[in-house]
């Protein structure tokens, strides 16, 4: 019985299933955190025409900016996507559709989806162009917009351990949008950086529990530094 | 004078207060931290799931998987806590955060403000900034009085895109502190040697002088 | 002859798949976890916060800070996450347990289901059963097919108050196991020696009879 | 200075300022993981015509029971209640209101209550009397119900171990419902087992962030078995 033994051998078996036109979301800020093999194995699979969810959408040459470059990727939502050149080019030619979303909103869009809530309210963005066409409605005499939360055909998931199981633990400041992530892809893919034991995982401090993941694959990671700061030691 | 962006910090950090979870934007609000007068503590919050956030890391130190808003390498200091990006504004849209301090291109009378779009020339995204203003009560916005041609950005109505509407009650420029209240600028202070005249030339929108408006004094 | 207890378990336990995430209910459901077949695997949820539910503790394992969804205290097994309440709705919620099954005292041809209120009678409270049933799209619903005065729980419409609205489609009673499918029950199964005009008897609900409607087979 | 040191030294300090007719979110789920001296403190003070919002309230004699016996609680928002004669006798008297509320939902309103969401849509409880009167609206073709979210005055919170920046962890299923009400209170009150020294708890394994809580104390626990199940070892 394969029972809940959620490893996958290859990238190419993690993907399995993307189609042209589907919609994925991924974790990940900025370059930290991001799913690098699983958006590289996209690339070489040339998927087109995705709708994209992320924070960010990489930089020139790495992490989602590389979906730029064969132009896989016409919408993306995302709260931020200033680090990219190419990306510019492409939104200013329309070639590809932004929705700038509050980094919030986008957090809450990701978790309501995994969570079977369809929709939220939330103070944020009103009276702003993110609030423009959606429903205002006053809670404690304050104006509200509606926000609807999202389902993707698939998540893409960078962890930093998982057991066979799925379940799975993030480390530090590379845990960021990956566990909303994790709950809201009809399939969900999660690389991590070590496949540990079963048991190894203490079940109370589980970030992602297993029910969420469909595949685990284990990678290695260039985990780019984008703004590289440091002290006198 | 007009206040140098340290002042501007070192006046900012004078609200900061003992135990203050604070959330500090990018630029001239960043600054604020090397002014945490040494008989207080404060928290500061980064909207990717930190809270926390200690100095840069040394050679040594140095992690990507540790990273702060501004997608700069950090650390953490001790009582510090990381978690996801939900939790992160669960925090910040739930008003947990004490204080936030972030730049603006303009901030009207009604306390609107516009910081994150400048149409045909600057289309970056809103970040976390529209959630901080939409889960604040307490806000400083920093930002110069005028722009480099003289234009005020203290106005009657913002002009460019919203980040949030109404929220904006504290603001700092390089001339003035200034406090909204009932659709105008109440003018608090003024930088050393600023005069009332300057600062009324340069605000566009309603400005209320009281009959004193006191010098900031600097070390 | 009906089904005893056991055989509603065993019967349900047909309908488990080797990796399927599935929430007992208490009861006959709770059963269903001793006919896990040899050669699958199944996690058990419990909505209290516990995804990969175990045996029951030994002396020496008794632990109050573990317990199950029924309150009774409980290991938990290989492989197993512990959360809290917000994440076990979500999963519940959010549609990502494949399987629920949950008693009832009745089920109409709608597919609407009562189970958590007699009014003056029963007033404990729905815990989590209204999230079960909204959440889920595979749900087994258990319960005796008549009251033991002979009353059909099959019915057209509920008579008590409903647990949820249109989210049945398989009940397993002690005659008989049926899908519901525009807007009637159809007869799928039968217990050994159970007639089927026993059940249409004892259903007032609209029932549709194929056929040939076969006999459970118990070993 | 004080900074974070969020610790108090008396059940006395801990309560400070809880008044009658006030809001209290407790956590807990049947006896597990409920702060029994928090609850204990409230019974000494006292204080009258609480509205609480709890998952359960406790049973004859322990836990948020014991506020039953001199009539502490006047409204409650629970799933279930059914371990309590006193209770019962209350509510068929009509001297308590109960508010009967789903497990999920009322877990989500103290989730959404302190994360600034005012109110959210679930399919939870339509075509119920748990949706009588509220707001129905369809989302992917199917209806649901629009649910507000809830800020106490005063969440009361059973944790495992924290430090003095009020930074907590749970142990196992003693989680349940802490997370949500600790970060659901105007003032969060926390009781643990342990205080340990700063630093000693990892900061990405820290399950209620100290940005949530007021205070903390250590306390001693009878941590009560409801259902003692044990099998031959």
């Amino acid at each position: 019985m394969a029972g809940f033994d959620k490893r996958v051998s290859s990238y190419e078996e993690a993907m399995e299933g993307i189609e042209d036109g589907m919609t994925v979301i991924a974790g990940g800020f900025g370059l930290c955190g991001i799913p690098e093999n699983l958006i590289a194995e996209i690339k070489r699979r040339g998927t087109k025409d995705l709708t994209v969810y992320s924070n960010n959408c990489g930089v020139d040459g790495f992490g989602l900016g590389i979906l730029l470059e064969d132009r896989q990727i016409s919408t993306i939502y995302a709260s931020y996507v200033g680090e990219n050149a190419l990306f510019e080019r492409q939104m200013l030619n329309e070639e590809i559709t932004v929705v700038l979303t509050p980094q919030g909103t986008l957090a809450e869009k990701m978790r309501a989806g995994g969570a079977g809530i369809p929709a939220f309210y939330t103070a944020t963005g009103y009276g702003t162009p993110v609030g423009d066409g959606k429903e205002v409605r006053e809670f404690n005499g304050r104006p509200h917009i509606l926000e609807e939360s999202v389902v993707g055909d698939f998540a893409i998931v960078k962890g930093w351990k998982a057991d066979r199981y799925g379940n799975v633990i993030y480390r530090d400041t590379a845990q960021n949008f990956n566990p909303m992530a994790a709950t809201a892809g009809r399939i969900t893919v999660v690389e991590v950086e070590e496949i540990v034991e079963p048991g190894e995982l203490k079940p109370d401090q589980i970030h992602t529990p297993g029910i969420y993941v469909d595949r685990i694959i284990q990678g290695s990671f260039e985990k780019r530094i984008e703004r590289r700061m440091v002290r006198e030691g | 004078m007009a206040l140098t962006r340290e002042q501007m910090a070192q006046r900012v950090a004078r609200e900061l207060e003992d135990g203050f979870y604070v959330n500090l934007g990018i630029g001239i609000p960043t600054l604020v931290a090397n002014y945490v007068p040494d008989d207080i503590d404060v928290m500061l919050q980064s909207e990717n799931g930190l809270l926390g956030m200690g100095r840069y890391p040394t050679e040594a130190e140095l992690d990507a998987d540790m990273i702060n808003a501004g997608k700069e390498t950090v650390t953490a200091r001790t009582g510090a806590a990381i978690f996801s990006s939900a939790e992160s504004f669960a925090m910040i849209r739930g008003g947990h955060v004490d204080l936030t301090v972030l730049g603006a291109f303009e901030v009207d009378q009604q306390g609107n403000i516009a910081s994150w779009m400048i149409p045909g020339k600057l289309i970056k995204g809103m970040g976390g900034a529209m959630d901080l203003v939409a889960g604040a009560d307490n806000i400083i916005c920093t930002m110069t009085h005028a722009s480099k041609h003289g234009e005020s950005k203290l106005l009657e109505k913002c002009e460019l895109p919203l980040t949030g509407a109404a929220c904006i009650r504290r603001v700092l420029t390089d001339l003035a502190y200034l406090e909204i209240e009932n659709g105008a600028f109440v003018l608090k202070e003024r930088a050393p040697g600023v005069s009332v005249e300057e600062i009324v030339e340069k605000t566009a929108g309603k400005l209320i002088v009281p009959d004193h408006v006191p010098e900031m004094i600097f070390d």
